[in-house]
């Protein structure tokens, strides 16, 4: 241990605010970016999960208008 | 009638005489960054004071500054309204090698826009109190650095022709790749007002120049086909 | 040539790969990143010349050579889309882009805090300064290109050909503390010859170093993650994938 | 397929002059040795080559080695003179190197030291003796790339000691 | 024009395989093969925002289909670049006609840069086929979006291309001016080139079992 004390820690030789700051503002940073990450990935599959939810019911609608219908869009010429 | 293969100079002559001929007639083109430069160049003294010996000091980089936001101002022009009347697909189908149309419409775009500027701006360093001795380095790096100016500029431009806000995103883009050219372009003008040799500054430049005319085209031919996707 | 990349180079393969490695990355991350970070604020000695505001080397050296080490793994990958038409290079690309500004800014931040006590100033336009502020620019062009568009794969190419004109900027922050005598000190660490810099002061750095290493590893794996999702959004796994996540979320929700 | 063969190497040919063109120029603007500023020596030889001096009154970038033993503090306020040298390696003082005396006053930097590089930005100024001396306005420490904890610097003899403050010197900061 | 229908009587001039075109995460067409070749007028159908003009620009090389390759006589497009658009007129949407130069001069430009040389008594004459006599001397600016079209479309009577692409060419052209069209494609395909077009009215002067159709759905995935 290179403090005497925990003041000692904190002051950090004279230097505390400088290094305190970088490893604060180092620290917010980085756990604003791990959030974002995985706040991000869940909003992805929510979305996804949204729209196949819509796009169910409204193929389930057509489905219903028009019972003939194909979905076959294959087209060889 | 038969297609002839036509070669790279005359596809390079074919599109800089259009380019030229459209600007001819639309003479807003050239007239309206020119002005801008000159307007922003005289609000300095106005914003910071008529001194002589702080207007001196600081006029490489006022001129700098202004060259290149008149020069980023004009890039609109270089693809957008091709882009919109549907001629940039056209060119893109053509059997002539695109960096070839897109060189030719870059230094259109030079002769339009960076050309006239170098014109002036000894005029404007006098309004400046210009150091006497920087006369030349200033022309010089004017004459190296706006056509990197444009060359870089285009390929922010081929980035962002095909989105509707693109204006803002295409400063953020391009401003930065702008910044070693100003400070070299700067640096030699200073070098230059204390009687010293000015060439290091100056071969990078250059180096500069030569570096983007050789890629850039490339790269904004990539970025068309992107951007007209 | 490229065969054996192949099973890899499925998106699924590579979601299920990557979901796999991230608790082994963040576990390794967290037991590196302590070790490192409480054995260089407490237990590393002080400079002879700089005292403790040495302690900020552990953050500000990881972080700079980070942000230009992001940077080239993000040119390769878009050189390789570019070339070879890889969609998953485009992917890890968009996933990194944000990883690496903000190291860029923690470099430029905690450098700013060390070089107020010891250079007398916050700011210094140097060239290696400059340059790094250069880089944290062409980031955020290739993030807000990458959001320019629509259509993910357009936006992985354009910003693809952004990344490479910019990749031409990390040779120069490279050596511009050669070309320039600036007050920007020689890097410490360089990968070959002695470090200049006793050893009781390395290992800590090295702890540091990789618990960073690994913290980027894991958040760009994470992040690769969402875009693989976002660019396969039409695939029966996605749409599988997706139903199940957000029927058991809402079972969560209704316990 | 001639012609097109032709258009290819035309392509390749001019991509490999204009590279080579760049490299010539950059290998030249090293060559250069861009310096953004004066050294002492050269402030009354003149940089290399041009002979040409900064002119008195001129703002000026100088940077040098803090020569051992002449830092002068004013022992009431913050009013500092010390004399630059020229950086060179490995570091040694002589009486006879070109030297100028820099003027300052305000806090410097924790990395000043004697025999240590430093950077200032100021005016050239002739003195009432008719010797020249930089008025600085801001002063910069510049600090090399080796760490050391202060035991291995005491054992290599190093003086490392940073400037302390009276509360009298900061007093009359203002 | 006989030497080359006998080249390619096994190869067609335009095929496509597993085309497949998402935009903004919709799935406009699945697994698409199509197969052109000389002689063929290939009318593509489909309501409106089923990816008519998508297939077409992906035709063309202009986009970037997400899955599937096109083949110029059995050849990748992107590896034969310049012999494909040698052999190419695509028509858009957009006219591609500059407002600050004049009628004459924009056709003119459009031909020297597909590498035809034409003087300029040939251009007035080509300009007179597509009903724009008296305008040749008139900025395009001055002109109407049908004039801008007719411009065009004028490029089709000096085109040596053999595949034309053309995304509704009869918009804004009147009746007279639909039938010459349709005789053009006629002598076009006659020559061996082979068309592929979308159009909201039917082709009149055409035989119907003459024409291949591609119908494309708006499909709901």
């Amino acid at each position: 241990m290179q403090f005497d004390s925990f003041s000692a820690f904190l002051d950090m030789g004279g230097y505390g605010f400088y290094v305190w700051l970088s490893f604060g503002i180092s620290t917010a940073l980085i756990l604003a970016l791990i959030f974002n990450s995985i706040y991000a990935h869940k909003q992805v599959i929510k979305n996804i999960a949204i729209r196949q939810q819509r796009e169910n019911k409204l193929r389930e609608l057509r489905s219903q208008r028009n019972k003939t219908q194909t979905n076959t869009p294959k087209e060889v010429i | 009638m038969a297609a002839a293969n036509l070669s790279y100079r005359a596809v390079f002559s074919l599109v800089l005489k259009r380019d030229l001929t459209i600007a001819m007639r639309h003479k807003d083109d050239i007239i309206n960054p020119l002005l801008f430069f000159v307007i922003v160049i005289t609000l300095f003294p106005l914003g910071i004071g008529p001194e002589a010996q702080t207007l001196s000091r600081i006029a490489p980089g006022i001129i700098w500054v202004a060259a290149l936001l008149s020069t980023l101002l004009s890039l609109d022009r270089l693809f957008k309204s091709d882009y919109e009347d549907g001629s940039l697909e056209q060119m893109l189908l053509s059997p002539q090698p695109i960096f070839v149309l897109v060189l030719a419409k870059i230094v259109a775009h030079w002769l339009i826009t960076g050309l006239p500027l170098i014109l002036i701006a000894p005029l404007l360093a006098i309004l400046l109190h210009l150091n006497e001795q920087s006369y030349s380095a200033l022309m010089l790096t004017l004459l190296l650095g706006t056509p990197v100016l444009s060359l870089l500029g285009a390929i922010g431009v081929a980035l962002t022709v095909g989105i509707k806000k693109g204006g803002v995103l295409l400063s953020l883009l391009v401003l930065p790749l702008y910044i070693p050219v100003l400070i070299f372009a700067t640096s030699a003008i200073d070098t230059a007002a204390l009687g010293l040799p000015y060439s290091g500054q100056l071969a990078i430049i250059a180096a500069l120049f030569f570096g983007s005319l050789t890629l850039a085209p490339f790269a904004v031919s990539a970025a068309l086909k992107v951007s007209t996707n | 040539m490229w065969k054996w990349l192949h099973p890899y180079a499925n998106p699924e393969v590579s979601y299920h790969l990557t979901g796999r490695i991230i608790p082994w990355f963040s576990a390794l991350t967290i037991l590196f990143l302590s070790i490192g970070l409480i054995w260089a604020l407490a237990f590393a000695p002080a400079d002879y010349q700089q005292g403790d505001s040495f302690r900020i080397f552990y953050i500000h050296v990881p972080a700079a050579s980070l942000s230009m080490g992001i940077y080239l793994g993000m040119a390769i990958a878009a050189f390789t889309s570019l070339v070879w038409q890889f969609k998953l290079a485009d992917a890890s690309a968009a996933a990194m882009a944000p990883v690496g500004a903000i190291f860029t800014a923690i470099a430029l931040i905690t450098g700013s805090a060390w070089g107020k006590p010891m250079w007398g100033t916050w700011w210094i336009w140097d060239a290696r300064l400059t340059s790094e502020l250069i880089l944290l620019f062409l980031y955020l062009g290739v993030i807000a290109l990458h959001n320019a568009f629509e259509d993910k794969a357009l936006a992985g190419k354009a910003a693809g050909i952004l990344t490479l004109v910019g990749v031409i900027n990390l040779p120069i922050i490279k050596y511009s503390v050669e070309w320039w005598n600036t007050l920007h000190q020689g890097s410490t660490v360089s990968n070959l010859g002695k470090p200049s810099m006793s050893v009781e002061m390395l290992w800590p750095f090295v702890f540091c170093f990789l618990g960073f290493a690994l913290l980027v590893g894991t958040i760009v794996c994470i992040r690769f993650r969402s875009e693989i999702l976002i660019r396969n959004s039409i695939r029966p796994w996605v749409k599988a994938l997706a139903l199940e996540k957000s029927l058991s979320n809402n079972a969560l929700e209704n316990k | 397929m001639h012609p097109r063969r032709k258009k290819r190497l035309t392509i390749v040919a001019s991509i490999l002059i204009g590279i080579s063109f760049v490299a010539g120029l950059v290998l030249y603007a090293l060559s250069q040795n861009i310096d953004l500023f004066y050294t002492p020596s050269e402030i009354t030889l003149g940089k290399d080559g041009s002979g040409a001096t900064p002119e008195i009154g001129q703002r000026i970038r100088i940077g040098g080695l803090v020569v051992p033993g002449s830092v002068k503090r004013d022992p009431d306020n913050l009013k500092v003179t010390f004399k630059l040298s020229d950086m060179k390696m490995p570091i040694t003082f002589d009486e006879n190197d070109l030297m100028i005396s820099v003027y300052y006053e305000g806090i410097l930097p924790d990395l000043f030291r004697e025999g240590q590089g430093i950077v200032a930005n100021g005016t050239l100024v002739l003195g009432s003796s008719g010797e020249l001396h930089i008025e600085a306005s801001e002063v910069l420490a510049k600090h090399d790339e080796n760490y050391m904890p202060t035991e291995l610097a005491d054992a290599a003899g190093k003086d490392y000691k940073k400037l302390e403050y009276t509360n009298k010197q900061l007093e009359n900061k203002n | 024009m006989s030497e080359h229908q006998t080249n390619t009587s096994n190869t067609s001039l335009l095929s496509a395989i597993s085309l497949t075109c998402i935009r903004e995460d919709r799935l406009l067409f699945d697994q698409l093969n199509i197969k052109i070749n000389a002689g063929d007028i290939v009318q593509v159908e489909g309501p409106n925002g089923s990816g008519k003009t998508s297939l077409l620009r992906i035709l063309a090389g202009l986009s970037q289909p997400y899955e599937g390759d096109i083949y110029f006589k059995n050849k990748l497009i992107n590896h034969s670049n310049e012999e494909f658009h040698q052999a190419l007129l695509y028509l858009g949407h957009l006219p591609g006609v500059k407002g600050e130069m004049n009628a004459q001069e924009n056709l003119a430009f459009n031909l020297n840069l597909h590498g035809l040389h034409c003087d300029d008594t040939s251009i007035k004459q080509t300009l007179a086929k597509v009903n724009l006599t008296g305008f040749e001397d008139s900025l395009a600016a001055h002109l109407s979006a049908g004039q801008h079209r007719r411009i065009s479309l004028a490029r089709l009577y000096q085109s040596t291309a053999r595949i034309w692409i053309l995304d509704e060419p009869f918009t804004a052209i009147d009746k007279q001016g639909v039938y010459d069209l349709e005789q053009l494609f006629k002598a076009h395909i006659n020559q061996g080139g082979c068309i592929v077009l979308t159009t909201h009215q039917d082709l009149l002067t055409f035989e119907p079992s003459s024409i291949k159709k591609i119908t494309l759905d708006y499909i709901v995935e």
